[in-house]
């Protein structure tokens, strides 16, 4: 995750570090920065080829826009962004241009992804044309074989968006993503508009598509049980900061940050049989505006540790056991020492929490 | 709210800011200077001239004018008017009233009838009534106020005699009536006018009316109140009618300018002494510091009234208020 | 989403398959609405008269439109020779309407096609550029279409003298667009919000690219919409100005400079007016008509106003 | 299913749309009952008729959709279908409610959510204003809308999404229903609202007896929150269960392979089982079995329409091959006797 590589290792695919970006909010006399929406607030990961990170988190947790601050389609405030160890960030115009092909992104929306007035086969196409990667027939042939890969017909390239499915258009968008030979992918809610039935196959098409090529996934949902099936690790958002970090494996069967905790006993299970202790969080989420202080989530917090402290310290993201990262004080081990968290008023000690989480058979 | 007000007050000065610098380029980019229409006249001498020249400051460098020019129309000064030898500033402030009662007049008869027709055949879509009073309106739309205000003096005011032709008062009789009279005689007088700007704007109004009704007919919350048990009438009148006046308010401001460009021909035809035949006349006589100064005023009060506009927005749409 | 959802799908989303997305209004699919529109027929063919009239004019004409005959036949009332009737100075009426045809309705196209191509170039730049240009570009249009547009023509008109009518031609143009820079703006700030927009830059697509490949087809129906007003708004602001005495010079005679010269006359030769106004309405009537229609077929969500 | 019990009685039901490309039955011969104080899931995809079999019930089609002849709805004694307006408006937010799937567009922005709620009081009963707002007050409270005297006077868009589903419920129940329909209601909330949604529904459910109609596309919710469960499929009703007997045997091979696509394995980077192809177009159905060309083990019989067979213990299936037993399988299929 952070820094800490031997020179002989080779740099991650994609390295993230600090990421922040800041969404000034106009108001007053003559529109003035007034106040900024912390979207993202300081996010740091790596991925490696053929690697999937999930992101989860619920709407306002700057999930999409972390996304889009990674590949440059909004511009970040702060941070680095490292491809293969060059910075992302310094690069211009036509540099800028010519590298965005390595880093691609998949929308949720499969309606507004594609140009309604353009065929699929030149939205396939528009990649291949501006890398002049092929030309004529080739270009002709590769459009065909990638509509193909993402499993529709290839002689379907001279139709309109219009004419096909959620599902299909979605497979579309993943062609015109794969036409410039990407080794990362930014997937945004990818099956969230899609139906069950569908969203498997859609599912399975990335699984497959990854398998092959080697692709790298940043893959965004607020879909756990999605994530669940696709990621490699996972990272839980909380108004624009990573809260947890973790294997997909220890993240599901023991998450350690009270928020993800909740995030997951809130999932409902497709058995009635069994049952399972349901932590329902109080009140909504706050306003990514105005974030509560110290641990954005303290106020709706349900461990048992919970005090003064948990307002004050803005908690670090913490390395609690080997790859399982969590930014929570009251968690231990914990690198907040307990003489500065008396210092702002803690009462209790850290102890480790872990509801229960797993299905009960009743 | 209170923000908000401040914004769109500062946003109205910069619309006559930017109106301002329009109409001094619009003078300095023209054929000649603003002199020439007394230069032509052979009979002034060229001293006179240069010292008139010197007089109204345009032997300055462009910037000093601009401020000049700037400055005085902040102080309510707009310079001299040649064709009724003495200060536009004056001239206007005798007309203004004048246009301000004829549009007061014309605009709330056309919103007042212009809602409720606009509501009635909207909660009646497709019916008859809706097809014919749709027809009338489009057609009516149309309508050049030149044109209309001609036919309208021409068959009420001239053949049937119903209504005085011309004018704002009897000039003769005016000042023999009781107090009374003399407003019956006032409103005479406006009748022909304000219906002619009410026949053109209520039918634009109505339209929009019957359009703002029927796409918020389709909300969602309209189809809550539906399955909550929510009579139609209520539905319609309570539901529907209140959110479809938000965009009507923004209609109105927005129809501002229009409606002044209509008063300008409405009042050419009436012979109304308000600010659009002064600028008409002012015109032929090609006096251009009244033009200037009617083009300034008019969009000034333009400006106001979008202000007014928004601030009722504001008031209606609980959205606005704390938003 | 929201912005490509109409109502009458949402209303039953359920049964609605997420294929029933807007078609892309392709030429061909809305000439099939349209054609069905018995409304929208026969305002296009009032309009095909009218711009037939204009183009033919020296043949339909009965007479010459300057043709001036013995003073006997002044002031006549419509008749079998003179339909529209004659004027004072004998000529016949019918005849200056088919020509006046011309001078109102070249104007307004031309007008038109000027306002057009700069309200797109300015709005298209503020809101693909976005930023303070953007902004700037916005309050300037707002404070310009603040100033009544007849004001503006007569203050310019003060100041020129009388013009000709191609320097008409672009005084009104030229005054016409921010109405047009203002829709254009707000379509194109929308459009580069769209993910296709995103998707395209994601992939490398410079900014002229974005712009003609995902931009610019979208603005097609928008502009053929205002296209279509502006002819009707243009007849009528020249015939406003020849009204007023500012219009196309002589011998020129537009509609309106028609129903200027006639209006003195009013009380006993009402034809003089009528008909040249009878023209003017039927003609904008029609582009009226066919702007409505065409905005209706162009977007489901707005109902079709009868 | 105890005959007095039942509340609501949909008898083939059918609703068409007319389309530019044709008629399009987005229910299609729907029967199913509800009892009274139950909770039933109706589950199915986008386009399977589920949201339409909501609004009809509650006649809220529009054109250029219709009821068509032939169905009934029988609730409290009448056939809502036969109705006059009137009376249907009394049946509407007092007898059976609606709660929608978007809390953000469902509320009117220009009015307060109090007098939203209150106005469902106003028009049903004779209540003055005052006691109106009390009551809509007290419902307020009752959902778990905190400070309900000073919320009530928020309008909605001073509401986070999960309070104005909250609103949306007061609106519903403030009257006290027989029957709630509830289309989607937690779709568009986040996960965490979610649960807090469902946990309430199914409290007020419990406190206030009244049956649920609940439509999801969520296999989770319904397991978690259904009685008994209705699958619906190309605007059929394909399968019908307790909500146990549909999870651990689902007889309809629809419902099996929803069931297996959802991702729900502990396994990452495991492929899910899918339902080859797409949900055929409402304007022409297949003939024959709806599901025949996306099913892995259609045999000859499903060239015909099978009849929602019964199961035994109110299962019910429409698929061919619960009629066949293992011996007859399908070598040779005989035609299986009607029911």
């Amino acid at each position: 995750m952070t820094g800490n590589q031997s020179a002989a290792d080779p740099p991650p695919l994609l390295e993230v570090r600090n990421l922040v970006k800041h969404f000034p909010v106009h108001t007053g006399l003559l529109g003035r920065k007034t106040a900024v929406v912390r979207a993202v607030d300081g996010v740091s990961f790596a991925i490696s080829a053929g690697e999937t990170l999930g992101v989860v988190g619920e709407s306002g947790c700057g999930k999409t826009t972390l996304g889009r601050a990674i590949l440059r389609l909004i511009e970040p405030t702060s941070g680095e962004i490292l491809v293969e160890g060059a910075d992302f960030r310094a690069v211009r115009g036509k540099k800028l241009r010519a590298m965005r092909r390595h880093l691609q992104i998949v929308f949720q929306d499969p309606f507004s992804s594609l140009n309604p007035r353009m065929t699929i086969g030149d939205a396939v196409r528009e990649g291949i044309v501006i890398h002049r990667l092929a030309e004529g027939a080739e270009a002709d042939r590769r459009v065909r074989h990638l509509l193909e890969e993402v499993g529709l017909h290839g002689e379907i390239a001279n139709r309109y968006p219009h004419e096909f499915s959620g599902g299909q258009r979605q497979r579309i968008g993943i062609a015109r993503a794969l036409a410039v030979q990407p080794q990362f992918i930014v997937c945004d809610e990818p099956v969230s508009a899609l139906d069950v039935s569908v969203q498997a196959q859609v599912v399975n098409l990335l699984l497959d598509l990854q398998r092959d090529r080697r692709l790298a996934y940043l893959f965004i949902s607020h879909d756990l049980r999605v994530v669940e099936q696709v990621a490699t690790r996972v990272a839980v958002m909380y108004l624009g900061r990573v809260v947890e970090l973790a294997t997909a494996d220890a993240l599901y069967r023991e998450p350690l940050m009270p928020y993800s905790q909740a995030l997951l006993s809130a999932i409902p299970v497709p058995d009635p049989v069994t049952r399972r202790e349901r932590i329902v969080l109080s009140g909504d989420v706050p306003s990514p505006a105005n974030p509560p202080t110290g641990c954005h989530f303290h106020p709706r917090c349900h461990h048992p540790g919970r005090d003064a402290a948990c307002a004050r310290i803005s908690p670090p993201l913490e390395e609690k056991a080997p790859g399982h990262w969590v930014a929570c004080i009251k968690q231990p081990p914990t690198t907040v020492p307990w003489d500065v968290q008396l210092q702002h008023g803690a009462t209790n000690p850290p102890s480790r929490y872990l509801p229960d989480l797993t299905a009960i058979r009743a | 709210m209170a923000g908000f007000l401040l914004r769109r007050a500062a946003q109205s000065v910069a619309v006559l800011f930017a109106v301002a610098t329009l109409t001094f380029f619009l003078l300095h980019l023209a054929p000649g200077d603003p002199l020439d229409a007394i230069a032509s006249d052979a009979r002034i001498p060229s001293d006179v001239r240069d010292s008139l020249r010197v007089r109204f400051g345009l032997d300055q460098p462009l910037a000093i004018q601009y401020a000049r020019h700037l400055t005085g129309i902040v102080q309510g000064e707009f310079g001299y008017s040649t064709s009724q030898h003495r200060p536009v500033g004056d001239v206007m402030a005798d007309v203004i009233p004048n246009t301000l009662l004829l549009m007061g007049a014309a605009m709330f008869l056309a919103f007042a009838g212009g809602i409720v027709l606009g509501a009635l055949q909207g909660g009646r879509a497709d019916s008859r009534f809706d097809r014919i009073a749709s027809a009338l309106t489009t057609t009516m739309a149309t309508l050049p106020d030149f044109w209309l205000a001609s036919g309208v003096s021409l068959v009420f005011a001239h053949k049937l005699r119903w209504l005085p032709i011309a004018g704002k008062v009897d000039p003769a009789m005016h000042m023999l009536l009781s107090p009374g009279a003399q407003i019956l005689d006032v409103l005479r007088h406006m009748a022909l006018p304000v219906f002619s700007l009410v026949v053109i704007a209520g039918s634009v109004v109505a339209r929009y009316q019957r359009a703002a009704l029927l796409d918020i007919w389709s909300e969602d919350y309209v189809r809550t109140a539906l399955a909550a048990g929510v009579p139609w009438r209520r539905r319609l009148y309570h539901h529907a009618l209140r959110n479809a006046l938000l965009p009507i308010i923004t209609i109105f401001g927005l129809s501002l300018p229009s409606l002044v460009g209509g008063a300008v021909f409405v009042e050419t035809v009436f012979a109304w002494p308000g600010i659009g035949r002064l600028a008409v006349e002012g015109l032929l006589l090609r006096d251009y510091a009244l033009v200037l100064g009617v083009v300034i005023v008019t969009s000034a009060l333009v400006a106001l009234g979008s202000l007014l506009a928004d601030v009722l927005h504001g008031v209606a749409d609980p959205r606005m208020r704390n938003g | 989403m929201a912005d490509v959802t109409p109502a009458s799908v949402a209303a039953f989303a359920d049964y609605a398959p997420p294929v029933t997305s807007l078609p892309p209004a392709q030429p061909a699919t809305l000439w099939k609405t349209l054609r069905r529109d018995r409304t929208f027929r026969s305002a296009l063919a009032v309009l095909g008269v009218i711009v037939g009239a204009a183009i033919f004019a020296p043949l339909l004409a009965p007479y010459d439109p300057a043709a001036q005959f013995d003073l006997t036949t002044r002031l006549q009332a419509p008749s079998a020779a003179h339909w529209f009737g004659t004027d004072p100075v004998t000529r016949d009426v019918l005849s200056r309407v088919v020509f006046g045809a011309r001078i109102s309705l070249t104007i307004a196209f031309l007008a038109v096609a000027l306002s057009l191509t700069i309200g797109t170039v300015v709005g298209a730049a503020a809101g693909f550029v976005g930023g303070s240009f953007d902004a700037f570009v916005a309050r300037s249009i707002d404070a310009l279409l603040s100033i009544p547009r007849v004001l503006l023509l007569l203050s310019v008109l003060s100041l020129w003298g009388e013009l000709s009518t191609r320097a008409l031609v672009v005084l009104i143009g030229t005054t016409g667009w921010f109405g047009v820079a203002r829709l254009v703006r707000g379509e194109v700030a929308a459009l580069r919000q769209r993910d296709f927009v995103t998707a395209s830059r994601a992939l490398g697509a410079r900014g002229m690219r974005v712009l003609v490949r995902h931009v610019v087809p979208h603005l097609a129906s928008p502009i053929l919409v205002a296209a279509t007003l502006g002819v009707g708004h243009m007849i009528v602001v020249e015939a406003g100005l020849s009204f007023l005495g500012f219009g196309v010079p002589q011998p020129d005679a537009s509609w309106g400079s028609i129903i200027r010269d006639g209006r003195e006359f009013m009380q006993t030769a009402w034809w003089l007016t009528a008909f040249p106004g009878l023209a003017l309405v039927l003609t904008v009537l029609a582009v009226n008509v066919v702007s409505d229609r065409l905005r209706a077929a162009l977007s489901p969500r707005q109902l079709p106003a009868p | 299913m105890n005959e007095r019990n039942t509340l609501l009685a949909v008898e083939n039901l059918r609703t068409s749309y007319r389309t530019t490309h044709g008629t399009a039955r987005a229910v299609d011969n729907v029967s199913f009952n509800i009892d009274a104080g139950e909770i039933l899931g109706i589950v199915g995809e986008s386009g399977c008729g589920k949201t339409a079999t909501a609004l009809s019930v509650l006649r809220l089609i529009d054109p250029p959709g219709r009821i068509e002849a032939g169905s009934h709805l029988w609730f409290e004694g009448h056939d809502l279908l036969t109705l006059d307006e009137e009376a249907i408006r009394q049946v509407r937010g007092r007898r059976i409610a609606m709660v929608f799937q978007e809390p953000m567009t469902a509320l009117n922005p220009v009015f307060t959510v109090g007098d939203q709620v209150a106005e469902v009081v106003r028009v049903h009963t004779s209540a003055t204003r005052r006691e109106a707002w009390a009551r809509a007050v007290a419902m307020l409270d009752r959902v778990g809308i905190p400070e309900p005297a000073i919320r009530a006077r928020s309008y909605p868009h001073q509401l986070s999404g999960g309070l104005r589903q909250r609103v949306l419920i007061a609106m519903a129940l403030v009257m006290r229903p027989a029957l709630l329909i509830a289309d989607e209601p937690t779709t568009a909330l986040d996960v965490t609202i979610q649960a807090q949604i469902l946990e309430l529904l199914q409290e007020l459910q419990r406190e206030m007896g009244m049956a649920v109609m609940l439509i999801t596309h969520d296999l989770g919710v319904v397991a978690e929150v259904a009685q008994r469960v209705i699958v619906m499929y190309a605007g059929q009703v394909v399968e019908e269960a307790g909500v146990q007997d549909l999870f651990s045997s689902p007889r309809h091979p629809y419902t099996r392979g929803l069931l297996r696509a959802m991702p729900r394995a502990r396994r990452a980077a495991e492929r899910l089982q899918t339902i080859p192809g797409t949900v055929p177009s409402p304007t022409a159905w297949p003939a024959g079995c709806r599901f025949r060309d996306r099913c892995a083990d259609a045999f000859e019989p499903c060239g015909n329409p099978p009849d929602l067979f019964d199961l035994g213990g109110g299962h019910r299936a429409r698929c061919f091959l619960t009629q066949v037993t293992a011996a007859t399988a399908p070598t040779e299929p005989s035609m299986p006797s009607r029911i």
